[in-house]
């Protein structure tokens, strides 16, 4: 269960896949409830990763997820940036110790609860890394399946981080896109069947 | 859309600023600024208020404004049209920012009103 | 000056447009912006805010915000620069005019905080 | 005691022609509890006066102070623009009915506090237009030197309203620019001798 390098290529490489597949439907997810640029940031910051990690050598996981932070924090533009970038920068800092998925997980999750001084039940990508983190720490097996219906379960919850907050209640029956799209990084980790 | 949108600013770049904030997350809210002095100077005019009524498709409109003065010259150009103008004593750019993702969302005005209350800072 | 301002907005005329409006009433402060993405899009952008915090002539700094996620990259800039800086919660075009009205006339940092508590907002 | 359009057109010329003189010095008392325009607007504003007015007949005192009040309110681009706009509009109206001095400066009086939702002792033009109808309600004659005092009184006051109460305390010591203007505006009335 512990990452390699060419594990974690492949990973970043399959999410930057499915992020150009998903691009526009990400920003729809945006649109009802922010501003529509969720599937374009991300499209932008993984576009930036794709062409620094597809010909390149890493002598770590570490110094591979120290540039992907790098690239998601100065490209992406939108709240997501400095979240997934923290993920990555506190993953960079685990993986100089270990790289068990668990471990990994753990302290992206941190990193987004740090940055984004949130919580679970917010309707924020939170809501699918930490049922990730709880489930690999207690040593359970994720399916692909638990990882749609942490997204899911989005779906009803009221706003009260992020530009969602702003509509209150009016919040509740869109699935948050920030949580879509984790949920693609976290199916894409799974894949990798590290 | 029922509901409109005037942002009047001292500075015009503030108010066409805030307008492309806002219309991000608002396709469908007719937003309209009166920023500046007619001359594009640092102040209000009262003309161009006028005109971003005139020029806003909706006949009722929510109203908002940074200093003061902007105040007295909103309130001047409120007496003087027949649209149906709502003032708010808010943050300029986080209360029209809320009204406006809550007009787009389809919320009722009372309830916009009581997400704006906090805001209130005038 | 011992102090600076930053204005960091999502929109570039925003924070242009916000310099104007408070360096005229603070000519000695010194001000400097982060607008938009790197490529002048809706957004913040980290490097953007590094940048406004290095070029500011003062080693001390004010700095506000618009939206939530300009905060996030203003605290990740804030953990990267050697400069000490003073983040607030407050509305960012009242708040910032208010902070540095007071700057350029002399009033202490903690009597500053005093008037900014009632802008705070976030 | 009551004013002839003649009478009124000269107040307003040498209230131009005043303004013009001050104008720096007027934007020199706005500089450190404003933001150094008083002195420019009121001279935008009275020129576009001067102009609508020095070559024109007018059949009223009302309907001349319409047109300086519409000049005030489309030029000065500042606080004052609607304040001394809303002034001259109360005393139009009061004009068709007495251009007693009593009375005209009465109404420029509650015009500005409506407009300015202010009232005395808050460091503000109504500084001198208050204690001026008061004098004049009370048949007392006001002289220059009144009209000084007046002003002179704004400089130990904490501003409340407009730009200068920003600065709380900080603006204790001086002079409020609009109150200094006014003083000016009444002199040149007491000077016409209505
Ligand atoms: N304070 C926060 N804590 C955790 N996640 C957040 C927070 N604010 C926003 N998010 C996440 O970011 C996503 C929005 O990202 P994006 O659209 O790229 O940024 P922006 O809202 O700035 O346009 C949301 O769907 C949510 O999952
Ligand atoms: N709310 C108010 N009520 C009465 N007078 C006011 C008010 N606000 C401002 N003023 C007057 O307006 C003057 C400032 O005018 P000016 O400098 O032309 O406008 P601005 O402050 O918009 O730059 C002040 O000195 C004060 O006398
Ligand atoms: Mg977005
Ligand atoms: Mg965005
Ligand atoms: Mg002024
Ligand atoms: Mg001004």
């Amino acid at each position: 269960m512990a990452l390699t390098v060419e594990q974690a290529k492949t990973w970043l490489e399959d999410f930057y896949t499915e992020i150009e597949a998903q691009k526009q439907y990400l920003s729809d997810l945006d649109t009802p409830i922010g501003d529509g640029d969720h599937g374009n940031n991300m499209a932008r910051g993984m576009t930036a990763v794709h062409e620094d990690i597809s010909d390149a050598d890493f002598a770590s996981v570490s110094d591979l997820f120290k540039k992907v932070a790098m690239d998601l924090i100065s490209k992406v533009g939108g709240a997501s940036g400095p979240l997934y970038g923290t993920a990555f920068l506190e993953m960079s800092k685990t993986a100089a110790g270990s790289t068990e998925l668990k471990d990994l997980v753990s302290a992206a999750l941190a990193g987004i609860e740090k940055r984004g001084k949130a919580t679970t039940n917010e309707k924020t990508m939170i809501d699918v890394w930490s049922p990730m983190a709880e489930k690999l720490n207690s040593d359970e097996a994720v399916s692909e399946a638990d990882i749609d219906q942490f997204v899911e379960s989005t779906k009803d919850m009221v706003a009260t981080k992020g530009r969602a907050s702003y509509l209150g209640e009016r919040s509740v029956g869109h699935i948050d896109p920030g949580a879509m799209s984790s949920g693609y990084l976290l199916k894409a980790l799974v894949k990798v069947g590290a | 859309m029922a509901y409109g949108v005037v942002i009047v600013s001292h500075v015009e770049q503030i108010a066409e600023g805030v307008k492309n904030l806002i219309s991000q997350v608002a396709a469908d809210v007719p937003i309209t600024t009166a920023g500046g002095t007619d001359d594009h100077q640092v102040g209000t005019s009262m003309e161009k208020i006028q005109k971003a009524f005139d020029d806003n498709s909706a006949d009722e409109i929510l109203a908002f404004y940074d200093l003061g003065s902007a105040k007295m010259n909103l309130e001047m150009a409120i007496e003087f049209t027949d649209k149906q103008i709502h003032l708010y004593d808010v943050a300029l750019i986080e209360g029209s920012y809320t009204a406006t993702a809550l007009l787009e969302a389809g919320t009722k005005l009372d309830d916009i009103e009581v997400q704006l209350k906090p805001l209130k800072i005038k």
